[in-house]
């Protein structure tokens, strides 16, 4: 018996609930940065799984998309740790209950 | 006689596979790679305690002292009797270290190293593991090293180990991406990333005589140089070794280790250094093809391991030579020079490539570093002239 | 592709992950999130995208987790030990799986075994990165640059 | 791929960016080397160019707004050809005039793009977004950098072209409702027989013909030129009166004359009169001035009214024979391109007089030739080029133009004459009261022409004299389209 | 060197330019290489002219063109040419002579000029000019060298340029000029449109040829009258004479060269040029606009003559005779005698140049002045001047027999009388044979005879650079006549294309007495006036002229010049300047105006726009965001900030959309 597409969907499904529990249940930055990268884990799974259950066709677009959904992640990771960073060295805390405000 | 002996290894390896002929097919390949695995185990810890007392008596020559030389004949068995020595030492962990990290930090960097060492082609058919990513394979492995040495630093709870996984952490990062960037005009001219091909690429002699390896080209040899030095960095060895600076903070992220658990980051450095020279040499020496052709008869894999080697020689070379940098000045290398430098590589190689490969290729992108190596000379040119020093309290 | 390796593999991926959403301690957390996603690229493997599984493990371990764990060294002053899981933040994270479950089961279509592909090649991605893909390859590169000078400039010193 | 033309209107675009990202005090030598670039592009342009052929060529054709008929549409007959090199030619020498910060450079190169597409742009729709494009660059340099007045100036300027270009567009809405087509060669073709009927084609020639006419200016719709010239910076009026008025000109050109070549001809008469009045008038009111910036202003406004008088003799000639139409057609352009280089020229001049002095009335100089040889030298040869004097370029296409229009008609010519009097009177006057007599206290310090001024001037006067001596050059630009033009209206 | 000549004709004009060209760019101290290299230039512009006029005597009747392709506009060529026959060959030769003459003068006169270097490269501009003018073969080439001339005219007029009163004259000059030159114009555009072709001479198509001028039909008469209008301009003739008189402010050998010898002769060339077209259906040898020139040039002649009696400038009196002399010539080619005229302007370039130097050479020993009441008693000091300059005197009087403008007039006269039209022009000549006699005695009285006075006391002789020019001019002006005279005319024959044979009867004809009375008489009156001029006499004193003294209405009628430029600044200038300030107001105040009504229009417009705005859309409007802003104060309350609210609130829609879905399953 090889798993279905099924499985692997219930998989990622997990997956992104784990994410979003640690982005909703964190108070601090960094965690729910964590969170959001899991989530989007979850997604390319999605995408390569749905990629190769899929009717083989050229070009191999699941992959692209989740070749560039890494790229952008990691855009994005860069992007959001040097925004903790800031917002440390600024209120001296990455704790996003005390960051509320529009205002610096 | 020749081909026989070139493929000895495989042969054994087929021939104690065939004793396994009624069982299912993916115990097979199991029992196959367990083979492969303990070859490789056995091949290279050999090698890391040879290593380790030949390095430790070609400096001793360097230095114009003798080295180990007691234990056993010309001090050979010095490993050995490390070894146990670390193995029966006590195994100290800081009271306030975060202990699982601390436990994992060694078993990680270890478990890198080898399996980097998993996908170099050691001779004619007898790559451990032929993916078709190989060499991305190789540096995804390779970048879990600098979680690790974080892990070690962070695990160990003390300041020194602390900077020194910092200042490892930061030289690795930099030179990881002209590390890559080297990788990457090969990788366009052979069109994969499979390092099999990479060598195959490289079997062809020119005229009959010279091989057609790449560092015999201008971008080759370049490229080759700056892999080199960033291999140097990647694997904390002299002149880059400030992450474990004894005189400044002791032994960076391994202070907090002792026994068996250094021992383990102790071959773990090694192995890493094995592997980045075993890369070098396959990306740019040929791999295990003779440098000439008339010389064809000799074993493949011996012809791997005596590049392998001689790049060892070097770095020892160099650790005897050179005094350890600064951290500033590692790090304006790396970005200033080593990366334009890198970037400037793989143009020369399209500019090879589209030159038709020959000698215009060569003559061509032979001209374009050439430019960009003056401009970057000339634009990071300090000014700054050398004298002799001189000592104001020391006379 | 065996039902063996995928039970192993889920198994590790979903405890790294549960682990990293709820270990208090961030350290730990982040080498867990690392886990999961090389669980998540074993995954890939199993699925036959080796490259991609390669390149997420080369970005997320060698990159974003590393990244990671310097921002906790820089802002070490606030890793204190935060909450596990509050329990709407849980109570809604399993409303979600409920819902999203329910929707995979109830999809007949999606209840398919794998078919027989053919090896996708590192030769092939790069073909099509270089073709169909051209543009989007582009833009991210662009989009990398963009988000390189950004992060620098968010993490320089503020003038006082 | 972009193309040559393309490429040209890119190319100071492309610069105007560029000059933010260098620094201030760069911006002028990177205005210049962009002009640099795009003089290369322009002679690259003239290279490629068959100038043996007739119509449009090196067309680049792509869709944009499919829905309206726009599209970008570009491509060079002999007369675009030959203003994309005059703006190729006074952008730069604008450029060495004066000093200039980085936002001045930067809206004179995004003028100089905005003329490019205007004088290439094949498309009305296109057409008019360079047109009006060129339109807030100069408004904003008179606006900031202008001298006193400039307020009112910049005003007027915009608010009187910006309303002729209404007029225009609407004049053009009407022909795109009715025929359905922005594409310049479209309409031309439908133009012989009639582009609207009745009180419409009335109303869209005149919505046209006010929108081309102010920008030209023609009589009576000139008002505003000389006071923006007058308060315009030096470098802005030399591209006003060099490369912006041709605009106007070469709306008439290629829009108007082709489109209604019938209402033209029913109402020829009474154009034709207004461009006798435009120069002979012009030059009348440009005697009375005191100012010198005036007066060259309104020196433009004569000049421009001769290639009125032979656009117009050229519609009118319902049977004119080919030599007649071929020579006002030809020396129209040529007139385009003399008045181009020679009045940028003389407002450098004077550029160069205020800056010495602070002052440009006419009074406030004397006895130069004893203090400045060489500036009142070249300013000399300038004024004389422009007064049509034979060896120099401006009687060339002069003579062209009367020749053409006097045989066409005859009258309306000969009163023309009295322009080109009274244009010499002006001009012996200024250089009486600039030049000769006793050098006037003020001018005691004055320094003559430096090298770098010298370097502005003399290869634009060389121009002058070359296309004086041997103008076949410039002729062969656009020969063939004078040939193609001449024959749609005989 | 002929027959290369011929090929090369436009070198002839081309030397003179480019030795200018090259004196131009000299720096300002180079006073040797200046002269010298004007001087080269000159000279070799005299040679190849020399050899020019040796080829046209090898044939009869010969004519040599050289025509080009200047440009070409659309499909047509625009065409050019060179051409040399006698008519151009005199030209060439007299302009050359007398222009290197005083060329080698001006390097005594202007010695220590601070422009001397400028002024030897206008000159040479002007000589490439005018020879340029002369051998153009089309009416177009012609007109262009025809303006140049007029611009090298200007600049030295204007030459002395701190003199305000030389910048006025240049400027009166240019622009008086310039008033015929578009008479010109247009008679060129009419011909070119008629005949289609400006070349004199093409082949049988050019302009002056039976085809072309058949084209020209009866529009003829319109087109030399304005080509006239050119000449009118240039030569001086009334009523654009104005300007030749003032032009005197330039320096004495630019009023030798330009205002006396050769540009101002370029009229009557031009006349002579394009004879065909003014006679072109004539009757009896006389059109309408032959008729006007010859009235023209009458009322010229006597004019001028009549006012140089009353003059005091020395310079003056030389420039008025010289438009009554061009008025002769004008009258000479009107009545149908071209070879007259033409050889009436030869002479007169050597004599008029030779007086005009010699009035150099008197400034020049006067230290500047140029007042003929200061003057006097100059004959002793000022030998070699003076009799040069008598010589010359005796020429412009014509004096019969041993002087070339003897023979000229003869002729001229001669013609004149023979005019089937009318006979008053011949009486009118006579006259001003007698007046120009009178004006000449009276200068060379007041100069030369009597006491010295307050200029001359000082005075002294030029230097040879100065007189040696002086000499050859006059010997010029005493050789010339033995191919003047009516027994052996050779250049009569010459021009008109007739073999030429001696016949010594012809000298002595009855007319010749009548001159020699007539030029007799007025001399006599002259030296009868003014035998004490300058000095105390009777009742008159010291500084009052004879004739003012006599007649002083009528003196001073006739010393301001009859008082046409004072005519003209009431009427023309006056008119003109105020038509350039009524344009300039119409401009200001009435077009602007006009628009700015239109402007006011647009702003009631616009106010009435406002109101509605304001009143009716406004306020609805306000409303509307009012309430707006009241439903954002309500909304802001859920943006608490609390990111991680956010995402929950997500994940619940995220929720609601699945089980939405699942309902709609």
């Amino acid at each position: 018996m090889t798993p279905t597409l099924q499985v692997f969907l219930i998989v990622s499904a997990a997956l992104f609930s784990t994410g979003l529990l640690g982005a909703l249940s964190r108070r601090h930055a960094i965690f729910i940065l964590i969170g959001i990268e899991m989530m989007l884990a979850a997604a390319n799974l999605n995408f390569i799984a749905f990629w190769r259950f899929s009717p083989q066709s050229q070009p191999p677009t699941g992959v692209m998309i989740a070749i560039f959904s890494i790229a952008i992640a990691a855009a994005e990771a860069a992007v959001g740790l040097a925004l903790v960073i800031a917002v440390y060295r600024h209120y001296r805390t990455t704790n996003v209950d005390h960051l509320d405000q529009l205002k610096g | 006689m020749s081909k026989s002996v070139d493929q000895i290894f495989v042969n054994a390896k087929q021939w104690l596979l065939s004793w396994l002929m009624p069982a299912p097919a993916w115990v097979v390949q199991i029992v196959s790679s367990l083979i492969n695995i303990f070859a490789l185990l056995a091949v290279f810890l050999t090698l890391f305690a040879l290593m380790s007392v030949l390095e430790r008596k070609i400096l001793g020559r360097i230095q114009n002292r003798y080295g180990p030389n007691r234990v056993g004949p010309f001090g050979l068995l010095q490993p050995v009797a490390d070894g146990i020595k670390m193995l029966i030492k006590e195994d100290i962990v800081p009271a306030r270290a975060d202990k699982l990290v601390h436990f994992l930090a060694p078993i990680l960097i270890a478990a890198a190293a080898i399996l980097a060492l998993g996908v170099i082609p050691y001779g004619r058919n007898m790559t451990p593991f032929t993916i078709d990513g190989g060499i991305l394979f190789f540096f995804a492995v390779g970048s879990t090293t600098e979680l690790a040495v974080f892990m070690a630093g962070w695990g160990s709870n003390n300041k020194f180990s602390m900077l020194g996984a910092m200042r490892a952490i930061a030289q690795m990062i930099s030179y990881e991406l002209p590390l890559i960037i080297t990788v990457l005009p090969v990788v366009m001219v052979v069109g994969a990333l499979v390092p099999d091909r990479i060598v195959a690429a490289q079997a062809e002699y020119t005229l009959g005589v010279v091989p057609r390896w790449f560092v015999f080209t201008p971008w080759g040899a370049t490229a080759f140089i700056l892999f080199f030095v960033s291999g140097l960095v990647e694997s904390n060895r002299t002149p880059f070794d400030v992450p474990e600076g004894e005189s400044e903070i002791v032994a960076g992220h391994m202070t907090e280790y002792s026994g068996f658990k250094y021992a383990t980051f102790f071959m773990a450095e090694y192995i890493g250094m094995f592997a980045i020279t075993g890369l070098a040499a396959t990306l740019f020496l040929g791999g295990w093809h003779s440098p000439l052709s008339v010389l064809e008869f000799i074993p493949s894999y011996v012809w791997f391991f005596a590049k392998l080697s001689a790049l060892l020689l070097v770095y020892v070379w160099l650790r005897g030579t050179l005094p350890r940098t600064r951290i500033d000045q590692i790090m304006n290398f790396a970005w200033k020079f080593i990366l334009p430098m890198s970037f400037t590589c793989v143009i020369a190689a399209a500019v090879w490539h589209y030159a038709g490969r020959g000698l215009r290729g060569w003559l061509w992108s032979f001209v374009v570093i050439a430019i960009v190596y003056t401009a970057l000379s000339m634009l990071l040119d300090t000014q700054r002239k050398f004298a002799p020093r001189t000592y104001r309290f020391a006379e | 592709m065996s039902s063996a390796a995928f039970v192993l593999i889920a198994m590790v991926t979903l405890a790294a992950a549960l682990a990293a959403a709820t270990l208090q301690k961030l350290m730990h957390a982040t080498l867990s999130f690392a886990v999961a996603l090389v669980g998540v690229a074993a995954f890939f493997f199993l699925l036959g995208a080796e490259f991609v599984g390669l390149v997420l493990v080369f970005v997320y371990i060698g990159a974003v987790a590393v990244l990671i764990v310097f921002t906790i060294l820089l802002t070490r002053r606030d890793v204190g030990k935060d909450r596990g899981a509050n329990w709407g933040g849980a109570l809604l994270a399993v409303a979600v799986f409920g819902g999203l479950a329910w929707a995979v089961f109830k999809t007949q279509s999606v209840a398919i075994g794998a078919p027989h592909i053919r090896a996708l090649t590192v030769k092939r991605i790069g073909e099509a990165l270089m073709t169909s893909y051209v543009w989007p390859l582009q833009c991210v590169g662009l989009l990398l640059t963009a988000a390189l000078i950004g992060a620098l400039v968010l993490v320089m010193e503020e003038k006082r | 791929m972009v193309g040559l033309i393309s490429a040209l209107i890119l190319i100071p675009l492309v610069g105007a960016l560029a000059l933010f990202i260098a620094p201030e005090r760069n911006a002028r030598p990177i205005a210049l080397l962009v002009n640099a670039v795009a003089a290369f592009d322009a002679l690259a342009l003239w290279r490629h160019f068959d100038i043996g052929a007739a119509g449009i060529q090196l067309v680049e054709r792509h869709a944009w707004i499919p829905a309206i008929g726009a599209e970008y549409l570009v491509g060079i007959d002999g007369l675009s050809l030959l203003l994309v090199l005059l703006t190729s030619l006074i952008i730069p020498f604008a450029f060495l005039a004066q000093r200039m910060d980085r936002g001045f450079c930067a809206l004179m190169l995004i003028m100089q793009s905005a003329l490019y597409g205007t004088f290439t742009a094949q498309n009305f729709v296109l057409w008019f977004l360079f047109y009006e494009m060129s339109l807030i660059p100069a408004f904003l340099l008179i606006k900031i950098w202008g001298g006193e007045n400039r307020d009112r100036a910049a005003t007027k300027f915009f608010l009187y072209t910006f309303l002729g270009s209404v007029a225009m567009l609407l004049g053009f809405l009407e022909i795109y409702l009715a025929r359905g087509s922005f594409d310049f060669a479209t309409l031309a073709s439908l133009g012989k027989n009639g582009l609207l009927t009745g009180k419409l084609a009335w109303l869209a020639f005149a919505g046209i013909f006010l929108g081309l006419a102010v920008k030209v200016p023609l009589f009576p719709f000139h008002t505003w030129l000389p006071d923006a010239y007058e308060s315009a910076p030096t470098g802005v009026s030399m591209v006003l009166t060099g490369v912006l008025s041709k605009m106007g000109v070469y709306g008439f050109a290629r829009l108007l004359l082709p489109l209604f070549p019938n209402e033209i001809r029913i109402i020829g008469p009474w154009l034709l009169a207004l461009a006798i009045c435009s120069i002979v008038f012009a030059p009348l009111a440009a005697w009375a001035q005191s100012d010198l910036k005036r007066m060259v202003a309104y020196l433009s406004v004569n000049h421009l009214g001769y290639c009125m008088l032979g656009l117009f003799a050229v519609a009118v000639s319902s049977v004119g024979a080919a030599i007649d139409t071929q020579a006002a057609l030809s020396g129209v352009f040529m007139q385009i391109f003399n008045h181009g280089i020679t009045a940028a020229a003389l407002f450098y001049l004077v550029g160069l007089l205020e800056q010495r002095r602070g002052l440009r009335g006419i009074d406030d100089f004397g006895g130069l030739m004893q203090r400045t040889p060489l500036l009142c030298g070249w300013m000399s040869v300038a004024m004389f080029s422009s007064l049509g004097l034979p060896g120099l370029n401006g009687f060339i296409g002069e003579f062209l133009i009367f020749k053409g229009s006097f045989a066409i008609a005859a009258s309306f010519t000969a009163i023309a004459v009295i322009g080109l009097l009274v244009t010499a009177i002006v001009f012996v006057r200024a250089m009486q009261a600039l030049f000769s007599g006793p050098l006037a206290e003020s001018c005691n310090a004055f320094s003559d022409l430096l090298p770098r001024e010298q370097v502005a001037i003399i290869p634009v006067t060389l121009l002058m004299f070359a296309i004086g001596l041997a103008p076949q050059f410039i002729f062969n630009i656009f020969n063939a389209t004078v040939v193609q033009m001449a024959r749609l209206f005989s | 060197m002929s027959r290369w000549i011929i090929d090369h004709l436009w070198l002839i004009p081309a030397v003179p330019f480019a030795a200018s060209l090259v004196i131009l760019s000299l720096p300002n101290g180079r006073h040797k290489s200046a002269a010298l290299l004007a001087v080269a230039g000159q000279i070799a512009a005299l040679v190849m002219s020399f050899f020019a006029f040796l080829a046209t005597l090898q044939v009869s009747g010969f004519r040599a063109v050289q025509n080009f392709t200047w440009f070409t506009f659309g499909d047509h060529a625009l065409r050019l040419g060179w051409l040399l026959d006698p008519l151009a060959a005199v030209m060439l030769i007299m302009i050359t002579l007398v222009g290197l003459c005083i060329f080698v003068f001006s390097i005594g006169y202007m010695a220590g000029d601070k422009n001397f270097v400028r002024f030897f490269a206008y000159l040479s501009f002007f000589s490439g000019a005018m020879l340029g003018l002369v051998i153009s073969n089309s009416l177009l080439l012609l007109f262009i060298c025809w303006e140049l001339v007029g611009l090298a005219s200007y600049l030295l007029i204007g030459f002395w340029i701190e003199r305000p009163s030389a910048a006025a004259a240049a400027k009166k000059a240019f622009i008086t000029t310039r008033i015929g030159d578009l008479g010109f114009f247009l008679g060129l555009l009419w011909l070119y449109g008629r005949s289609g072709n400006l070349l004199f001479y093409d082949g049988g198509n050019g302009c002056l040829e039976s085809a072309g001028l058949a084209m020209l039909g009866a529009s003829a008469v319109s087109v030399a009258l304005l080509i006239f209008c050119g000449a009118v301009g240039k030569s001086g003739q009334f009523p654009l004479h104005v300007w030749l008189p003032d032009a005197m402010e330039g320096p004495t050998p630019v009023s030798a060269l330009i205002h006396a010898a050769t540009m101002v002769a370029a009229g009557v060339f031009l006349v002579a040029r394009v004879y065909p077209i003014f006679s072109l259906g004539a009757i009896d040898g006389v059109t309408s606009s032959l008729t006007v020139v010859v009235w023209i040039g009458v009322i010229t002649a006597l004019m001028a003559a009549l006012i140089a009696i009353a003059q005091a400038d020395i310079k003056r009196i030389l420039a008025y005779s010289t438009v009554s002399q061009l008025g002769l010539m004008m009258v000479s080619l009107g009545v149908g005698g071209v070879a007259a005229g033409m050889m009436h302007l030869l002479a007169h370039g050597f004599f008029k140049a030779l007086l005009f130097l010699g009035a150099g050479s008197v400034i020049h020993g006067c230290h500047g002045e140029q007042d003929i009441r200061k003057m006097g008693g100059l004959r002793r000091l000022m030998p070699v001047t003076f009799s040069t300059y008598a010589i010359g005197m005796m020429a412009l009087s014509g004096v019969p027999l041993f002087f070339s403008g003897g023979w000229t007039k003869e002729e001229i006269l001669h013609v004149t009388a023979d005019w089937p039209a009318s006979r008053l022009p011949y009486y009118f000549l006579l006259a001003g044979v007698v007046l120009t006699a009178l004006y000449m005695t009276r200068q060379i009285i007041y100069v030369f005879f009597g006491d010295r006075r307050a200029a001359s006391q000082h005075a002294h002789e030029s230097p040879r650079v100065m007189t040696m020019p002086l000499i050859v001019l006059a010997s010029c002006a005493i050789l010339f006549s033995v191919v003047l005279t009516p027994a052996w005319p050779w250049l009569h024959h010459y021009l008109t294309d007739e073999p030429a044979h001696f016949e010594f009867a012809r000298l002595i004809q009855p007319t010749l007495f009548l001159s020699l009375v007539l030029v007799g008489a007025g001399v006599a009156l002259g030296i009868g006036m003014y035998r004490k001029a300058g000095a105390q006499d009777r009742q008159r004193p010291a500084d009052t002229d004879p004739l003012e003294f006599a007649q002083p209405q009528l003196f001073r009628f006739l010393e301001n010049k009859m008082w046409i430029d004072e005519l003209y600044a009431r009427t023309v200038i006056a008119f003109s300047c105020l038509s350039a300030r009524l344009s300039d107001w119409m401009d200001r105040h009435f077009w602007d105006r006009l628009v700015r009504g239109f402007g006011a229009v647009g702003r009631l417009f616009g106010t009435f726009a406002t109101t509605v705005d304001e009143r009716g859309i406004n306020a609805g409007v306000d409303e509307t965001t009012v309430g707006t802003r009241g439903l954002g104060r309500l909304m802001s309350a859920a943006h608490s900030g609390q990111i991680q609210t956010y995402l929950g609130v997500i994940a619940i829609g995220v929720l609601a959309l699945l089980l939405f879905y699942a309902w709609l399953a």
